[in-house]
């Protein structure tokens, strides 16, 4: 506990279990109990852990398909600004907008502009960047990228109460549970 | 304190070998890293670099001396660049195809290899990019293949495949590194935090960037990598097609063919899948921990897919006979007996031996399971799939039209020596790889893992053991 | 000619007042000196250039400057005193005359800030009529060669003239004595009437003094000829249009004979078949290989020269000429047949048909042809007879005997080789001349080159070209042009052959004066009107009623001849012996042009082959003596075609032998070998030396045109060839080993015969109109009308282009025009190997039938400046593009170089700078260039712009004066070399244009017109007439389907 | 366990955040920079051998353009004068001034005078004075202000847009060509001025729409001219 010298601020309590079942079992069981803000840590995505949870969102895949538009329309106003309105040649006889051939460059901006959306959408609702995260406080947090899967209910949470959340953690029969100091 | 679980049967072969667990699995992909590496690492990187310096040495003296050095000419202005350059663009799409599309199509199989054929992709792809940039004539004033707004009040002429190839293909790149990346990320958390130095903490750390295995997180993850593969997939489809329209826009005979874009993409696969074999084998015994993860039955998927597409290949080329003898075009028809019996028949012969003959070899399962037979194999259908390019760009252009404009075409050493760069190039690359990065999807492999174990005797977890609450007591009051 | 004639009103003396003041600036000779010595000046050096034009008083160099790739930011020198007649940036054109196959050729020449850039015909010229061959436009890059010598040489030591001086007048004082007799001047053909004057003037001072003169390629046959018809040597000159048959006999009349332009053009307007036209002239030609005449041919008959005599004598006997001569050997079936038709023939056209004999037949052939015309009552008709045009006429081959005679018997003491004579080269071989020469103690060579006599000789004097000086010079008929100078002369040490024999008769003086001078000695017109008459002679650069009077002949029959008895029998021994016949190089002529880069790049007509020339001879000659060719490929760069597949073998005869690397040719006679002279030089400069074989070496005073008895032995080394059209038609997978005609397997030209065309002129049933569409469907609406489908008012152009192959007799004049005007560069016998050459207009030829005896087609291919191009298609960067006149516009400095546009041009028409080409080391070359057009770097694409600087400049003039432009106002510089006319490029707006009524002929086509690319330079049919019993039908219908 | 601190995590932002920033800095800085005076040299007079001022000769002694450029109606080259030109007059006045000695010493002993380029066209470009001055594009569309240069300068920098702004649409900038070397010609403002200027280089017009503005006088004279606007940005007209 090097981080813990005169009483931290808590980030919260955090519970770790051995295996994903348990953990989905926490993850549903924390939410009935009514706490808002809690987060699992796994080592690989779990399917159904989100629901789980009750958290619900598709910001990302909205974010792709606004940026994959916008891509498109991009890219092919490009193309037809700059052969028909800003200079205008003759090229081989065809048409100014000779839009078959505008397709491939429309279709690759489209492409482009959405994985940006994907990659950079994800990392920045994702919060990324933040190296330092109190979560990391917790020793035996390390094994979350490994084999062991954690519960961690937020002191931020209105309805947290530490020995409440204590014990409320204590009934999930964790491996063990530990303070995560901010 | 391990649980250990036998690895589950699947069908009559194994995705996994040996006694696992997530511990495991995490462990043995992430500690070569940080192992020390065998000698022939050493060896093989010392070759690449190498090969990577004679690269640099070659561009400079393209760029000093002009394109003169090679040995295109009137009427046959493509040569080895552009052979080139398709070769290892259809190298490129196997690691694409493999984490993209069998994600799509959920593919199990595909979590151990896709790390590396991303890679791989990566690397052939730089490889590619070097070609169309200094073949050109002028390749200090390339930038203006690029809608850059500038004095000359000029645009790119967005009608030319040439100008889609530059789309194509830079969206093709960065389109894969960030894929590649994405996936990369909760890897290096891992390797972060089993870091043993300080050093390997932070970089991890740093290319990490913060994760933390959030659920929230893995969710959105998902959504974005799944999303990527969406993407990815008609990208890495239009990616070739539009390189093979590069020629089929064109009205040389031989080149002027509707049936290019299929037939390039099922090309590329082919090619890609070999030399996807062609680095995993030897990788394999390099590092014997892969083992467990690209078993044989990998292996053995790989050579099927490398059949069938082989397949799609030969189709193609009785197609352009046929074409030829259909279309009752007299150019047709003489570009034909032309590959049959001019002067370049030996390279239209060895592409019908490489690609054709021998592949079907593969129908054999002794020889799917033949390790060394099959790294032959790989090899001999990439030589194949040069020598197709080789047909395509070589043979149109030296007798087309007007036979007073005929003439032939030999590369010169330069031609090689930039060509046995970039493969070079190519090794180094693969080596620094293995050297920094996990080589195989940790997460997904555990997932993998996760998904076999329970479809496979329903809910497990009962081996938990009590829990030992380690927390502090609660305490009164503030201390 | 407008431009001429403001260009230049009484040019002569204009141009010297602005050299005047240069004479009189004092640190002239001393920059000159300093900035032309031979040593290679940096690239983009072009300081030197610029002071240079500084001297020649340009005020703008940039607009000189423009023309290299890049525009320094530099100085702008301003000239201290304005010349009257010239505007800064507007280029004259002054006439003057330069020498071609022997004799005078009168040319204008652009000169632009005082550096003549580009020559053109002089339409007023006989020789000319406005167009050239490819040898006088290459002359002015003669001018600027920088090999060129420039200093006055003493054993090679560099010396004064002054030195020189001394040295002469004591050796002449001596002489004096003896009057002369130690003194022997040797020059080549003198021509010039002023030259041949000072001459007369030294030999009356020294009477005992002799006078040779040394062709290597001459008319002494044909002299001789003339009198044993007629009595004395006569010049025969030919009146092709009056000419219904011509039979050709081992003659290259269009193209290496004197007069060759003008008979050219004689004989295309006796060909030009339209709709309604259908006159056409027939054209026999008997040789051992094809030659440009033969080519042309409509019937043509490959046979060994020592045959001609015997084939000659059948013709003879067949129209009933009074002729008995001693001939030998036997006419094969065919020859038989030939000559029954050909006699046939003439005797039909009594007075409209010709018999040609050319220069390397005997005299007593010549007289049988002479027979043969009066015969016929040909005379005065369709030839007439002139005295000799040179100022002395002589036999060549005697001339030089004695010479060697007079050496060997150590008469000669003093002796003065003037005007670029060149004997250690070029003399006969058995008379060791390059031995003889040291053996002279007082030896003068004066040439433009230290060539292989001037490393022989005592006193070697710099020669000045032609154009730096003032000369005149006779033309094939005897007309006078005044030579006068383009540019101040480049080395100040340069003398002219005048000028240093006028210095000997110890009255030197400028050129102009000594012309002048000689001029009102020879009373050219009164006293009173001679300035008038000069100053027009000047100016229109002919002289007034200078041509040879036609002289009326009177052939006494019977004619009783002795032919030379040649060894027929190719069995000598045990040992096959050959037939060599000597023949001038197409290009290099007599090897006087051997350092000259545009000819030695020039595919030489015949052959395509470039920078060489090779043993010729027959398949089957060539299978007989066990040569082949290979065919194979490999994965580097020493393939075999690159190294060249041409097998060297040995040709000797008794004593004499030299190495040459042997090539087949189709349409050659069997059992002889064809030797092209001018080649093997070995001090002809950089560029010259060491390229090909020298015949020179087989050919003996005896027998300087045919050596019978030659044995030929294969040598196992190989030798590179560098062709630019041949790679394929030579294919070992053929039984016959060759494939002859692509256009059997895809009828690449609409071909007819003459009765095809008068039944359907439009020759429907030929193979390339199968499957031949104009229009085709297409997913855009038309949007570019490229005006010429609407657009009423004529401000607006639509140029095209239309060639008439059945005239076209493949001379490559055009090419080398092209080349000229475009500054294009040379790549060398390397490049040109690995298939780069860079002339933008190629002559594409296609044989067609049997490889024995094929019919050839000839076809200039200039860029197509297609409508829906598909180069543009594919450009990534818009460097070329339509413009609003339909020219398919190629912008070098967008260009990025990805060659994507070659590739997709299904003519193959454009060239790529894979190497820097256009670098020139010596600055001197840089004032060849264009200043209207741009000279490309390394990196870009380039090709043929139907001369858009010329369409620019001529759209600014009509813009200027507000006014269309007017037809035959813009004339691309092919079509002002075509010595036939073959090609038309106007305004196909203009429904008067010739263009445009050529376009709308019946038997107009498009090459690949069935790709719908629509191209503006379309073609006529190529139109045979060849005699129905003979190649007539079978050999078309045969190749046909 | 942690590897980072906190204030790591604004760090990485700020890299990241600034990093982009930076990428398109440069880009914008970079075409400023060369957009500037200071990279294209617009207005700052190279040194010459003789301190040449326009406007004394045009302005103050209202000598005509074309009396020392007398090739510009009819070369592509305006030229420069020669030495003799200038003596015409300097025979007469300041015959003894320092500042003419070049140009003396150039006459007399009948040396070049070396001046320094003011105006450099691009490579490639083919530009004919004539074929401007002739349809009525003025010296000073290019060379505008040079009536006020007391030093010469470029007033333009010739880049390939600029040229095409004025090919593109030359009613801007077209004028009558008699008023081609009047360096004070202003468009008429009122309808009389416009008449009368029309009136006296009798250029057919339509009474009832007199131009009102440079524009329409503009099309008035393309027209009258004959300018084929289309054409004038074709690669060929400047590029051969």
């Amino acid at each position: 506990m090097a981080h813990v010298e005169t009483t931290p601020k808590l980030y919260g309590l955090m519970a770790e279990f051995e295996t994903p079942d348990q953990l989905l079992e926490a993850a549903r069981r924390t939410r009935d109990a009514g706490y808002k803000k809690f987060d699992c840590y796994t080592p690989f995505p779990i399917h159904g852990l989100t629901a789980a949870m009750g958290v619900k969102e598709a910001k990302v895949p909205w974010t792709v398909f606004t940026m994959g538009l916008l891509g498109a329309i991009g890219a092919f106003s490009l193309q037809v600004w700059t052969n028909l309105v800003d200079y205008p040649l003759n090229v081989a006889g065809r048409d100014l907008l000779s839009w078959p051939y505008f397709i491939p460059i429309t279709f690759e901006g489209m492409v482009l502009a959405a994985a940006f959306g994907a990659f950079f959408g994800t990392h920045i609702y994702n919060r990324m960047l933040t190296y330092y995260h109190p979560v990391f406080n917790v020793p035996q947090f390390a094994r979350a990228s490994s084999d062991r899967f954690f519960v961690c209910i937020e002191s931020k949470d209105p309805k947290f109460n530490r020995d409440e959340a204590y014990r409320f953690l204590q009934s999930l029969n964790p491996i063990s549970i530990s303070e995560v100091p901010e | 304190m391990q649980q250990t679980i036998k690895a589950p049967e699947i069908k009559e072969f194994p995705l996994f070998e040996g006694q696992q667990t997530y511990e495991r699995i995490t462990d043995q992909i992430t500690s070569i890293p940080m192992e020390r590496h065998p000698m022939a690492w050493t060896i093989m990187f010392g070759l690449g670099l190498i090969g990577a310096f004679a690269l640099l040495m070659a561009l400079v003296y393209l760029v000093a001396v002009g394109t003169g050095i090679w040995g295109i000419n009137q009427p046959v202005a493509w040569g080895f660049a552009i052979i080139n350059f398709v070769w290892w663009i259809g190298i490129g799409h196997a690691g694409t195809l493999i984490s993209a599309i069998l994600l799509l199509l959920r593919q199990a199989w595909r979590m151990s290899i896709n790390r590396f054929a991303e890679a791989m992709t990566i690397f052939a792809v730089m490889c590619a990019g070097i070609f169309p940039l200094f073949h050109t004539g002028r390749p200090w004033v390339a930038y203006w293949l690029f809608p850059i707004p500038n004095w000359l009040a000029m645009w790119p002429q967005f009608r030319s495949p040439l100008e889609w190839d530059v789309w194509a293909v830079s969206t093709y790149f960065t389109v894969s590194v960030l894929f590649w990346y994405m996936g990369l990320i909760p890897d290096l958390a891992k390797m972060r935090d089993r870091a043993k130095t300080q050093l390997a903490r932070v970089l991890n750390g740093i290319f990490s960037l913060g994760w933390r295995n959030s659920a929230i997180h893995w969710m959105r993850w998902e959504q974005a990598y799944l999303l990527l593969a969406g993407l990815s997939t008609p990208l890495v489809l239009s990616v070739h097609s539009i390189v093979s329209l590069d020629f089929a826009i064109s009205i040389v005979p031989g080149w002027h063919v509707t049936i290019f874009p299929p037939y390039f993409v099922a090309g590329a696969i082919f090619s890609g899948f070999a030399m996807v074999l062609t680095l995993v084998i030897p990788f394999r015994i390099l590092y014997p921990k892969l083992k467990d993860y690209i078993t044989m039955n990998h292996i053995d998927m790989m050579a099927k897919v490398m059949l069938a597409t082989g397949w799609i290949v030969f189709y193609g080329y009785l197609c352009e006979m046929f074409f030829g003898w259909y279309s009752g075009n007299q150019f047709e028809q003489f570009l034909v007996v032309n590959r049959f019996f001019g002067p370049y028949w030996l390279a239209y012969w060895a592409l019908i031996f490489c690609n054709g003959i021998v592949p079907q070899l593969l129908w054999s399962p002794k020889i799917r399971h033949n390790l060394l037979v099959l790294f032959i194999i790989s090899i001999i259908v990439n030589i194949g799939m040069w020598f197709e390019r080789f047909v395509i760009v070589v043979m149109s252009l030296h007798r087309d039209f007007l036979p007073s404009a005929w003439g032939m075409y030999a590369p010169t050493g330069s031609d090689w020596w930039l060509y046995l760069g970039t493969i070079g190039f190519f090794i180094m690359m693969m080596f620094v790889f293995a050297r920094f990065i996990p080589m195989l999807a940790v997460a997904e492999l555990k997932e993998l893992w996760y998904k076999l174990y329970h479809g496979h005797n329903g809910h497990g977890g009962t081996h938990a053991p009590e829990p030992k609450p380690t927390a502090p007591a609660p305490q009164g009051g503030g201390q | 000619m407008e431009e001429k004639r403001n260009g230049t009103q009484g040019a002569g003396e204009q141009f010297w007042r602005s050299l005047d003041e240069l004479e009189q600036s004092p640190e002239f000779e001393a920059l000159l000196q300093q900035e032309f010595p031979r040593q290679a000046a940096p690239l983009g050096n072009f300081v030197s250039r610029r002071q240079f034009l500084r001297l020649m008083g340009a005020s703008m160099a940039l607009a000189g400057l423009s023309a290299c790739g890049y525009k320094p930011q530099g100085p702008v020198i301003s000239r201290p005193k304005t010349p009257e007649d010239r505007l800064p940036g507007i280029s004259h054109y002054y006439a003057t005359a330069a020498l071609t196959n022997g004799y005078g050729f009168g040319v204008l020449g652009r000169v632009y800030e005082g550096r003549p850039v580009k020559l053109e015909g002089n339409p007023d010229h006989p020789a000319s009529l406005g167009a050239t061959d490819a040898i006088v436009q290459a002359q002015l890059l003669d001018l600027y060669d920088p090999d060129r010598s420039q200093n006055v040489l003493r054993f090679g030591r560099i010396e004064t003239w002054r030195a020189f001086d001394a040295d002469l007048q004591n050796a002449l004082a001596q002489q004096a004595a003896k009057g002369g007799a130690g003194i022997r001047i040797l020059t080549g053909r003198v021509v010039s009437p002023s030259l041949a004057a000072q001459i007369r003037k030294f030999l009356q001072t020294y009477p005992q003094a002799k006078w040779y003169q040394y062709e290597p390629i001459n008319r002494d046959n044909v002299y001789e000829g003339a009198r044993l018809a007629f009595g004395e040597w006569l010049n025969p000159i030919y009146r092709l249009r009056n000419a219904k048959v011509i039979v050709a006999l081992d003659s290259d009349f269009l193209y290496t004979e004197p007069g060759a332009v003008r008979y050219a053009r004689e004989f295309a307007d006796g060909r030009r078949v339209r709709a309604g036209q259908t006159e056409m002239n027939r054209l026999y030609v008997a040789e051992p290989m094809f030659t440009v005449t033969g080519m042309t041919a409509d019937e043509h008959l490959p046979i060994r020269s020592s045959k001609m005599a015997r084939l000659l004598y059948e013709i003879a006997t067949l129209v009933g000429a009074p002729v008995q001569a001693t001939v030998e050997g036997e006419l094969t079936e065919t020859e038989q047949k030939w000559a029954q038709v050909a006699a046939g023939d003439l005797v039909e056209h009594r007075g409209q048909s010709l018999v040609v004999v050319g220069e390397a037949q005997p005299p007593a052939v010549h007289a049988m042809a002479h027979a043969i015309n009066a015969h016929l009552g040909n005379l005065g008709k369709t030839v007439v007879f002139t005295a000799p045009p040179e100022e002395q006429p002589v036999l060549h081959q005697e001339q030089i005997r004695q010479l060697a005679a007079d050496i060997s018997n150590n008469a000669v003491e003093v002796l003065l080789m003037l005007g670029g004579v060149n004997p250690a080269y070029n003399a006969p071989a058995d008379l060791k001349f390059g031995e003889l020469i040291p053996k002279v103690p007082f030896t003068v060579h004066h040439g433009m080159y230290v060539d292989e006599t001037a490393a022989l000789v005592v006193w070697h004097l710099p020669e000045s070209h032609p154009f730096e000086t003032w000369g005149d010079v006779r033309a094939f008929d005897g007309t006078v042009s005044i030579q006068q100078p383009l540019i101040f002369p480049l080395y100040p040490n340069t003398r002219s052959a005048l000028e240093l024999m006028a210095q000997l008769n110890g009255a030197p003086a400028e050129s102009f004066k000594l012309v002048q001078e000689h001029w009102k000695a020879a009373k050219l017109a009164p006293e009173a009107q001679f300035d008038a008459v000069w100053r027009k002679g000047v100016h229109d650069g002919v002289l007034p009623r200078t041509a040879k009077p036609v002289k009326q002949v009177a052939f006494e029959a019977p004619l009783v001849v002795q032919t030379p008895i040649y060894d027929l029998a190719p069995v000598q021994a045990g040992v096959k012996t050959y037939e060599v016949r000597f023949a001038p190089d197409p290009t290099v002529y007599d090897g006087r042009f051997a350092n000259n880069a545009w000819l030695q790049e020039l595919p030489k007509p015949v052959t395509r082959v470039c920078w060489d020339n090779l043993a010729y001879m027959s398949l089957k000659t060539f299978e007989e003596l066990g040569l082949r060719r290979k065919g194979t490929w490999a994965f580097f760069e020493d393939a075999s075609y690159v190294k060249g597949d041409a097998p060297i073998i040995t040709l000797s005869v008794n004593g004499q032998a030299m190495r040459v690397a042997a090539y087949p040719i189709p349409g050659h006679a069997d059992d002889c070998i064809t030797l092209h002279l001018g080649y093997g030089r070995t001090r002809a400069g950089e560029k010259g030396s060491g390229t090909g074989f020298n015949a020179y070496l087989l050919r003996t005073s005896d027998a300087p045109w045919i050596r019978t008895g030659v044995e030929a032995v294969p040598q196992p080394e190989r030798y590179p060839v560098a062709r630019t059209e041949e790679h394929h038609l030579i294919d070992t997978r053929q039984k016959d080993g060759v494939k002859l005609d692509s256009t059997d397997h895809r009828p690449v030209i609409l071909t007819g015969l003459l009765d095809e065309f008068k039944k359907d002129p439009e020759l429907k049933d030929k193979p390339h109109r199968k499957g031949y569409k104009w229009e085709h469907p297409t997913m855009y609406p038309e949007r570019w009308q490229y005006d010429r489908y609407e657009n009423p008012d004529n401000y607006r152009n639509a140029w095209a282009m239309v060639i008439d192959p059945t005239v076209c007799t493949g001379c490559s004049a055009c090419v080398t025009a092209c080349q000229a005007e475009n500054n294009i560069p040379v790549v060398g016998k390397q490049e040109v190997m690995r298939g780069r050459e860079m002339l933008w207009l190629r002559v594409d030829r296609y044989f067609k039938g049997k490889a024995e005896n094929p019919r050839v087609y000839q076809v200039p291919v200039p860029c197509m400046h297609c409508e829906n191009a598909p180069c543009e298609l594919v450009c990534p960067v818009a460097a070329t593009v339509h413009d609003h006149e339909g020219l398919n516009a190629m912008v070098y400095n967008r260009c990025v170089g990805t060659r994507y546009c070659s590739n997709n041009c299904p003519y193959k028409v454009r060239r790529f700078n894979f190497y820097r080409y256009s670098y020139m080391k010596s600055p001197v070359l840089h004032l060849l260039q264009n200043p209207d057009v741009t000279v490309r770097g390394r990196g870009v694409m380039e090709k043929c712009t139907y001369c858009v600087q010329r369409i620019s400049k001529a759209r600014i003039l009509a813009k200027r004066e507000n006014r269309p432009i007017r037809d035959g106002e813009v004339v691309t510089a092919c079509q002002q070399a075509c010595p036939t006319q073959a090609i038309t490029f106007g305004n196909l707006n203009d429904p008067e244009a010739r263009v445009t009524q050529l376009r709308n002929q019946p038997h107009n086509f498009s090459i690949l017109g069935e790709l719908n690319a629509r191209p503006r330079t379309t073609y006529l049919a190529k139109i045979d007439n060849p005699h129905p019993e003979l190649s007539g039908t079978e050999a078309h219908h045969a190749a046909d389907h | 366990m942690q590897v980072f601190r906190r204030h790591h995590n604004t760090l990485a932002r700020v890299f990241v955040v600034g990093g982009l920033l930076a990428i398109v800095g440069l880009a914008v800085g970079g075409s400023a920079i060369t957009r500037s005076p200071w990279w294209t040299k617009v207005g700052e007079p190279p040194d010459q051998p003789v301190p040449f001022s326009h406007k004394h000769h045009y302005e103050e002694l209202g000598i005509d353009c074309r009396y020392c450029h007398w090739s510009v109606t009819q070369s592509a080259h305006a030229g420069v004068p020669s030495s003799e030109v200038c003596m015409t007059c300097h025979s007469q006045i300041w015959t003894n001034s320092p500042l003419l000695e070049p140009v003396r010493d150039s006459y007399n002993n009948n040396k070049p005078l070396v001046w320094n380029k003011v105006n450099n066209l691009p490579e490639f470009v083919y530009f004919d004075h004539s074929a401007h001055v002739n349809k009525g594009i003025s010296c000073a569309s290019c060379h505008g202000g040079i009536e006020k240069m007391h030093l010469t300068h470029k007033s333009q920098y010739f880049s390939m847009q600029w040229c095409l702004d004025c090919h593109r649409n030359p009613e801007q900038h077209i004028r009558p060509k008699e008023e081609v070397f009047n360096m004070y010609y202003k468009t008429p403002r009122t309808e009389e001025e416009m008449k009368a200027l029309l009136e006296r280089y009798n250029i057919p017009y339509d009474p009832n729409s007199i131009p009102r503005n440079q524009l329409e006088l503009g099309k008035l004279l393309v027209k009258h001219y004959n300018i084929h606007k289309e054409q004038l940005s074709d690669c060929s007209i400047c590029h051969r």
